[in-house]
Protein backbone atom coordinates (compact mmCIF):
# COMPACT_ATOMS: atom_id res chain seq x y z
CA UNK A 1 0.00 0.00 0.00
CA UNK A 2 1.76 3.02 -1.12
CA UNK A 3 2.13 6.34 0.36
CA UNK A 4 -0.35 9.41 -1.04
CA UNK A 5 0.42 12.83 -0.87
CA UNK A 6 -0.57 16.04 -1.65
CA UNK A 7 0.77 18.11 -4.53
CA UNK A 8 2.27 21.24 -5.15
CA UNK A 9 5.24 22.17 -7.40
CA UNK A 10 6.60 24.81 -9.53
CA UNK A 11 7.69 23.89 -13.21
CA UNK A 12 11.34 22.91 -11.51
CA UNK A 13 10.43 21.47 -8.43
CA UNK A 14 7.80 19.29 -10.36
CA UNK A 15 11.40 18.20 -12.59
CA UNK A 16 12.87 17.04 -9.57
CA UNK A 17 9.44 15.40 -7.93
CA UNK A 18 8.78 13.19 -10.92
CA UNK A 19 11.09 10.91 -10.03
CA UNK A 20 9.36 10.33 -6.64
CA UNK A 21 6.48 9.07 -7.94
CA UNK A 22 3.41 9.85 -10.37
CA UNK A 23 1.43 12.75 -10.35
CA UNK A 24 -2.55 12.74 -10.93
CA UNK A 25 -3.78 16.60 -10.31
CA UNK A 26 -3.38 17.98 -6.93
CA UNK A 27 -2.05 13.90 -5.88
CA UNK A 28 1.74 12.11 -5.64
CA UNK A 29 1.75 8.17 -5.49
CA UNK A 30 4.80 7.70 -3.88
CA UNK A 31 7.00 5.00 -5.81
CA UNK A 32 9.21 4.35 -2.45
CA UNK A 33 9.22 6.30 0.22
CA UNK A 34 6.41 6.29 3.49
CA UNK A 35 6.46 9.77 3.64
CA UNK A 36 5.07 13.06 2.25
CA UNK A 37 6.46 16.46 2.55
CA UNK A 38 5.55 19.67 3.07
CA UNK A 39 7.17 23.61 2.50
CA UNK A 40 4.83 26.49 3.57
CA UNK A 41 4.81 30.15 3.98
CA UNK A 42 4.29 31.65 7.08
CA UNK A 43 2.21 34.48 7.24
CA UNK A 44 -0.55 36.45 8.68
CA UNK A 45 -3.57 33.85 7.61
CA UNK A 46 -2.62 30.15 7.89
CA UNK A 47 0.31 28.72 6.06
CA UNK A 48 0.46 28.96 2.40
CA UNK A 49 1.71 25.39 0.47
CA UNK A 50 5.10 26.76 -1.65
CA UNK A 51 6.15 23.01 -1.91
CA UNK A 52 3.68 19.35 -1.64
CA UNK A 53 4.89 16.08 -2.65
CA UNK A 54 6.58 12.73 -1.77
CA UNK A 55 9.25 13.29 0.54
CA UNK A 56 12.34 13.62 -1.82
CA UNK A 57 15.24 14.36 0.88
CA UNK A 58 17.25 12.26 2.94
CA UNK A 59 15.18 12.26 6.38
CA UNK A 60 13.22 9.84 8.18
CA UNK A 61 9.40 10.61 9.00
CA UNK A 62 8.34 9.73 12.30
CA UNK A 63 5.06 12.14 12.78
CA UNK A 64 1.71 11.16 11.38
CA UNK A 65 0.85 15.02 11.19
CA UNK A 66 2.62 18.01 10.09
CA UNK A 67 3.63 20.34 12.13
CA UNK A 68 6.64 22.77 12.64
CA UNK A 69 8.10 24.92 15.34
CA UNK A 70 11.00 26.37 13.43
CA UNK A 71 10.69 28.37 10.30
CA UNK A 72 13.80 30.17 7.91
CA UNK A 73 12.88 33.21 6.71
CA UNK A 74 9.06 32.49 7.49
CA UNK A 75 9.48 29.21 5.38
CA UNK A 76 8.64 26.09 7.16
CA UNK A 77 8.32 22.23 6.49
CA UNK A 78 7.72 19.21 7.84
CA UNK A 79 7.43 15.28 6.61
CA UNK A 80 4.58 13.00 7.97
CA UNK A 81 3.86 9.53 6.99
CA UNK A 82 0.19 9.49 6.53
CA UNK A 83 -2.00 9.80 3.51
CA UNK A 84 -2.09 14.12 2.54
CA UNK A 85 -0.49 15.04 6.01
CA UNK A 86 1.15 17.47 4.07
CA UNK A 87 -1.80 19.03 2.99
CA UNK A 88 -2.10 21.25 6.25
CA UNK A 89 0.50 22.37 8.56
CA UNK A 90 -0.01 23.17 11.76
CA UNK A 91 2.42 25.82 12.99
CA UNK A 92 3.54 25.80 16.85
CA UNK A 93 4.49 29.61 17.30
CA UNK B 1 40.85 3.74 5.03
CA UNK B 2 38.31 2.88 6.24
CA UNK B 3 35.39 4.96 5.21
CA UNK B 4 33.82 6.06 8.84
CA UNK B 5 30.42 7.93 9.26
CA UNK B 6 30.29 11.39 10.14
CA UNK B 7 27.03 13.94 10.39
CA UNK B 8 27.60 17.05 8.77
CA UNK B 9 25.32 19.90 9.79
CA UNK B 10 25.39 23.06 7.46
CA UNK B 11 23.81 25.89 9.19
CA UNK B 12 26.96 27.53 9.57
CA UNK B 13 27.84 26.82 5.99
CA UNK B 14 27.56 30.32 3.48
CA UNK B 15 27.13 28.15 0.62
CA UNK B 16 24.38 25.98 2.42
CA UNK B 17 23.09 28.51 4.94
CA UNK B 18 19.83 28.34 3.11
CA UNK B 19 18.65 24.81 3.16
CA UNK B 20 15.46 24.26 4.75
CA UNK B 21 15.85 20.16 4.71
CA UNK B 22 17.72 18.20 5.50
CA UNK B 23 19.24 19.82 8.08
CA UNK B 24 21.86 17.40 8.50
CA UNK B 25 23.03 14.27 6.59
CA UNK B 26 25.61 11.31 6.70
CA UNK B 27 28.79 12.71 5.04
CA UNK B 28 31.08 10.38 6.12
CA UNK B 29 35.04 10.70 6.15
CA UNK B 30 38.12 8.67 5.49
CA UNK B 31 40.85 7.57 7.99
CA UNK B 32 43.48 5.98 8.50
CA UNK B 33 46.85 5.33 7.86
CA UNK B 34 48.24 4.84 4.44
CA UNK B 35 50.06 1.83 4.85
CA UNK B 36 51.51 -0.48 2.25
CA UNK B 37 50.12 -1.99 0.81
CA UNK B 38 48.03 1.33 0.42
CA UNK B 39 44.60 0.94 -0.67
CA UNK B 40 43.32 2.30 -4.21
CA UNK B 41 46.56 4.20 -4.35
CA UNK B 42 47.49 5.44 -7.79
CA UNK B 43 51.34 5.19 -9.53
CA UNK B 44 51.83 9.13 -7.81
CA UNK B 45 50.57 7.57 -4.15
CA UNK B 46 52.75 4.59 -4.37
CA UNK B 47 55.72 6.34 -5.61
CA UNK B 48 55.47 9.01 -2.59
CA UNK B 49 55.29 6.06 -0.13
CA UNK B 50 58.43 4.58 -1.69
CA UNK B 51 60.30 7.39 -1.12
CA UNK B 52 59.53 7.70 2.23
CA UNK B 53 60.25 3.86 2.65
CA UNK B 54 64.11 4.83 1.23
CA UNK B 55 64.57 6.58 3.92
CA UNK B 56 64.11 10.45 2.01
CA UNK B 57 62.46 13.04 3.75
CA UNK B 58 58.90 13.86 2.20
CA UNK B 59 56.51 17.08 3.31
CA UNK B 60 53.76 15.16 3.18
CA UNK B 61 53.06 11.40 3.58
CA UNK B 62 49.83 9.74 1.49
CA UNK B 63 46.70 10.65 2.77
CA UNK B 64 43.65 8.06 2.61
CA UNK B 65 41.05 10.66 1.06
CA UNK B 66 37.88 10.61 -0.17
CA UNK B 67 38.43 9.31 -4.32
CA UNK B 68 34.35 9.41 -4.58
CA UNK B 69 31.42 11.42 -3.35
CA UNK B 70 27.11 11.58 -3.53
CA UNK B 71 25.34 14.36 -3.96
CA UNK B 72 22.81 15.17 -1.82
CA UNK B 73 19.29 16.60 -2.77
CA UNK B 74 18.33 19.29 -0.76
CA UNK B 75 15.44 21.94 -0.41
CA UNK B 76 16.51 25.33 -0.17
CA UNK B 77 15.07 28.71 -0.33
CA UNK B 78 15.41 30.81 -3.46
CA UNK B 79 14.40 33.63 -4.09
CA UNK B 80 10.71 34.14 -3.16
CA UNK B 81 9.95 30.34 -2.97
CA UNK B 82 11.58 26.90 -2.44
CA UNK B 83 13.97 25.09 -4.54
CA UNK B 84 14.70 21.46 -4.89
CA UNK B 85 18.24 21.75 -5.55
CA UNK B 86 21.52 19.03 -5.76
CA UNK B 87 24.31 20.00 -3.73
CA UNK B 88 27.48 18.85 -5.47
CA UNK B 89 30.18 16.50 -3.63
CA UNK B 90 28.42 15.99 -0.10
CA UNK B 91 28.91 12.97 0.68
CA UNK B 92 32.21 10.47 0.93
CA UNK B 93 31.44 7.43 -0.96
CA UNK B 94 34.92 5.84 -1.31
CA UNK B 95 38.31 6.33 0.47
CA UNK B 96 41.90 6.03 -1.21
CA UNK B 97 45.59 6.87 -0.73
CA UNK B 98 46.87 9.70 -2.53
CA UNK C 1 48.62 23.60 -0.49
CA UNK C 2 51.90 24.46 -2.10
CA UNK C 3 53.19 22.18 -5.05
CA UNK C 4 56.81 21.10 -3.93
CA UNK C 5 59.18 19.62 -6.68
CA UNK C 6 60.52 15.84 -5.20
CA UNK C 7 62.19 13.56 -7.80
CA UNK C 8 60.86 10.17 -7.97
CA UNK C 9 62.91 6.86 -8.54
CA UNK C 10 61.23 3.44 -9.27
CA UNK C 11 63.80 0.49 -9.55
CA UNK C 12 62.24 -0.68 -6.56
CA UNK C 13 59.02 0.06 -7.84
CA UNK C 14 57.41 -3.15 -8.82
CA UNK C 15 55.03 -1.89 -11.37
CA UNK C 16 57.64 0.23 -12.80
CA UNK C 17 60.75 -1.71 -12.60
CA UNK C 18 61.10 -2.86 -16.10
CA UNK C 19 61.18 1.00 -17.33
CA UNK C 20 64.77 1.72 -18.88
CA UNK C 21 64.74 5.76 -18.97
CA UNK C 22 63.92 7.71 -17.82
CA UNK C 23 65.50 6.39 -14.46
CA UNK C 24 63.83 9.48 -12.44
CA UNK C 25 61.68 12.55 -12.44
CA UNK C 26 60.39 15.02 -10.42
CA UNK C 27 56.42 13.25 -9.85
CA UNK C 28 55.93 16.61 -7.37
CA UNK C 29 54.01 16.31 -4.23
CA UNK C 30 51.30 18.36 -2.18
CA UNK C 31 51.99 19.71 1.04
CA UNK C 32 50.81 22.27 3.72
CA UNK C 33 47.83 22.78 6.08
CA UNK C 34 44.20 22.61 4.92
CA UNK C 35 43.09 26.03 6.65
CA UNK C 36 40.78 28.95 5.72
CA UNK C 37 39.92 29.66 3.29
CA UNK C 38 40.47 26.01 2.10
CA UNK C 39 42.41 26.16 -1.21
CA UNK C 40 40.19 24.44 -4.31
CA UNK C 41 38.27 22.72 -1.67
CA UNK C 42 34.75 21.26 -2.66
CA UNK C 43 31.50 21.09 -0.55
CA UNK C 44 32.58 17.54 1.70
CA UNK C 45 36.41 19.22 2.50
CA UNK C 46 34.67 22.33 3.85
CA UNK C 47 32.20 20.89 5.70
CA UNK C 48 34.76 18.78 7.09
CA UNK C 49 36.25 21.74 8.21
CA UNK C 50 33.32 23.33 9.26
CA UNK C 51 32.77 20.00 11.79
CA UNK C 52 36.21 20.73 13.09
CA UNK C 53 36.08 24.40 14.05
CA UNK C 54 32.56 24.36 15.57
CA UNK C 55 34.82 21.95 18.01
CA UNK C 56 33.77 18.53 17.18
CA UNK C 57 36.45 15.62 16.76
CA UNK C 58 36.91 14.30 13.48
CA UNK C 59 39.12 11.03 12.64
CA UNK C 60 40.88 13.04 9.94
CA UNK C 61 41.35 16.21 9.27
CA UNK C 62 41.14 18.02 5.52
CA UNK C 63 44.97 17.08 3.46
CA UNK C 64 46.55 18.87 1.13
CA UNK C 65 46.39 16.28 -1.91
CA UNK C 66 46.83 15.98 -5.51
CA UNK C 67 43.59 16.51 -7.91
CA UNK C 68 45.45 16.11 -11.45
CA UNK C 69 48.69 14.26 -12.69
CA UNK C 70 50.65 14.26 -16.02
CA UNK C 71 50.98 10.70 -17.31
CA UNK C 72 54.84 10.42 -18.08
CA UNK C 73 56.14 8.85 -21.10
CA UNK C 74 58.68 6.42 -20.09
CA UNK C 75 60.59 3.22 -22.56
CA UNK C 76 60.32 0.02 -20.39
CA UNK C 77 61.30 -3.50 -21.25
CA UNK C 78 58.75 -5.88 -22.95
CA UNK C 79 59.04 -9.15 -23.73
CA UNK C 80 61.85 -9.68 -26.36
CA UNK C 81 62.57 -5.62 -27.12
CA UNK C 82 61.75 -2.01 -25.59
CA UNK C 83 58.70 -0.14 -25.70
CA UNK C 84 57.34 3.06 -25.65
CA UNK C 85 54.90 3.40 -23.14
CA UNK C 86 52.53 5.67 -21.11
CA UNK C 87 52.47 5.66 -17.03
CA UNK C 88 49.25 6.90 -15.94
CA UNK C 89 49.40 9.77 -12.88
CA UNK C 90 52.79 9.77 -12.43
CA UNK C 91 53.57 13.25 -11.42
CA UNK C 92 50.95 15.75 -9.66
CA UNK C 93 49.98 18.91 -11.12
CA UNK C 94 47.35 20.41 -9.09
CA UNK C 95 46.67 20.57 -5.41
CA UNK C 96 43.52 20.95 -3.14
CA UNK C 97 41.99 20.35 0.06
CA UNK C 98 39.99 16.79 0.64
CA UNK D 1 68.80 24.04 -37.49
CA UNK D 2 66.91 20.86 -36.00
CA UNK D 3 68.67 17.50 -34.61
CA UNK D 4 68.56 14.47 -37.03
CA UNK D 5 68.54 10.55 -36.04
CA UNK D 6 69.17 7.19 -36.78
CA UNK D 7 65.50 5.85 -37.18
CA UNK D 8 64.38 2.51 -36.14
CA UNK D 9 61.01 1.55 -34.47
CA UNK D 10 58.55 -1.51 -34.43
CA UNK D 11 54.99 -0.21 -35.53
CA UNK D 12 53.26 0.43 -31.76
CA UNK D 13 56.94 2.34 -31.01
CA UNK D 14 56.57 4.41 -34.44
CA UNK D 15 53.13 5.19 -33.48
CA UNK D 16 54.81 7.07 -30.28
CA UNK D 17 57.53 8.41 -32.51
CA UNK D 18 56.11 10.33 -35.15
CA UNK D 19 54.98 13.22 -32.11
CA UNK D 20 58.59 13.66 -32.29
CA UNK D 21 59.44 14.62 -35.93
CA UNK D 22 59.10 13.87 -39.33
CA UNK D 23 60.44 10.24 -40.43
CA UNK D 24 62.37 9.90 -43.52
CA UNK D 25 63.24 6.29 -44.38
CA UNK D 26 65.82 5.32 -41.42
CA UNK D 27 66.39 8.62 -40.78
CA UNK D 28 64.19 11.41 -38.33
CA UNK D 29 64.11 14.89 -38.14
CA UNK D 30 63.44 16.18 -34.67
CA UNK D 31 60.23 18.74 -34.03
CA UNK D 32 61.65 20.04 -30.69
CA UNK D 33 64.46 18.16 -29.08
CA UNK D 34 68.23 18.31 -29.24
CA UNK D 35 68.63 14.77 -28.36
CA UNK D 36 68.62 11.32 -30.00
CA UNK D 37 67.81 8.64 -28.18
CA UNK D 38 69.21 4.54 -28.74
CA UNK D 39 67.93 1.29 -27.63
CA UNK D 40 70.12 -1.22 -27.72
CA UNK D 41 70.62 -5.22 -26.93
CA UNK D 42 73.79 -6.41 -25.83
CA UNK D 43 74.97 -9.83 -26.95
CA UNK D 44 78.58 -11.33 -28.53
CA UNK D 45 78.97 -9.04 -31.37
CA UNK D 46 78.21 -5.18 -31.56
CA UNK D 47 75.06 -3.82 -29.81
CA UNK D 48 72.13 -4.45 -31.52
CA UNK D 49 69.56 -1.43 -32.08
CA UNK D 50 66.30 -2.46 -30.73
CA UNK D 51 64.60 1.43 -30.81
CA UNK D 52 66.17 4.64 -32.75
CA UNK D 53 64.76 8.07 -33.22
CA UNK D 54 64.29 11.34 -31.74
CA UNK D 55 64.33 11.23 -27.82
CA UNK D 56 60.96 11.28 -26.13
CA UNK D 57 61.09 11.12 -22.95
CA UNK D 58 62.30 13.09 -20.48
CA UNK D 59 65.59 13.79 -19.91
CA UNK D 60 68.64 15.63 -20.78
CA UNK D 61 71.18 14.70 -23.37
CA UNK D 62 74.94 16.21 -22.17
CA UNK D 63 76.93 13.86 -24.28
CA UNK D 64 77.71 14.35 -27.78
CA UNK D 65 78.49 10.64 -28.58
CA UNK D 66 76.56 7.29 -27.56
CA UNK D 67 77.82 5.06 -24.98
CA UNK D 68 76.32 3.44 -21.59
CA UNK D 69 77.96 0.89 -18.91
CA UNK D 70 74.58 -0.18 -17.22
CA UNK D 71 72.44 -2.68 -18.52
CA UNK D 72 69.47 -4.28 -17.77
CA UNK D 73 68.59 -7.61 -18.66
CA UNK D 74 70.91 -7.13 -21.65
CA UNK D 75 69.28 -3.85 -22.63
CA UNK D 76 70.63 -0.66 -22.90
CA UNK D 77 70.28 3.01 -23.81
CA UNK D 78 71.60 6.24 -24.61
CA UNK D 79 70.59 10.12 -25.26
CA UNK D 80 73.05 12.51 -27.09
CA UNK D 81 73.18 15.29 -29.13
CA UNK D 82 75.17 15.61 -32.07
CA UNK D 83 73.12 14.52 -35.45
CA UNK D 84 73.41 10.50 -35.83
CA UNK D 85 74.71 10.48 -32.89
CA UNK D 86 72.23 7.22 -31.49
CA UNK D 87 73.35 5.08 -34.51
CA UNK D 88 75.72 3.38 -33.02
CA UNK D 89 76.47 2.92 -28.99
CA UNK D 90 79.75 2.36 -27.55
CA UNK D 91 79.55 -0.05 -24.40
CA UNK D 92 82.08 0.62 -22.01
CA UNK D 93 82.15 -3.11 -20.03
Amino acid sequence: QKRRCAYLASPSNALHLKEAGNVSGAEQLCGHTPCCMGYFKLGYGPPIPDLLGCNVVQMECPESSCFSSHHMENFTSCVCNTDFCNANLTWLA
Amino acid sequence: KALQTVLGAWEEERSLRYVLEPATAAINNCEGPCGFPLAEANNHAILLHSHEQSGQPLGRSPCCVPLRYADLQVVELKGAGTEITIKPNMVATRCGCR
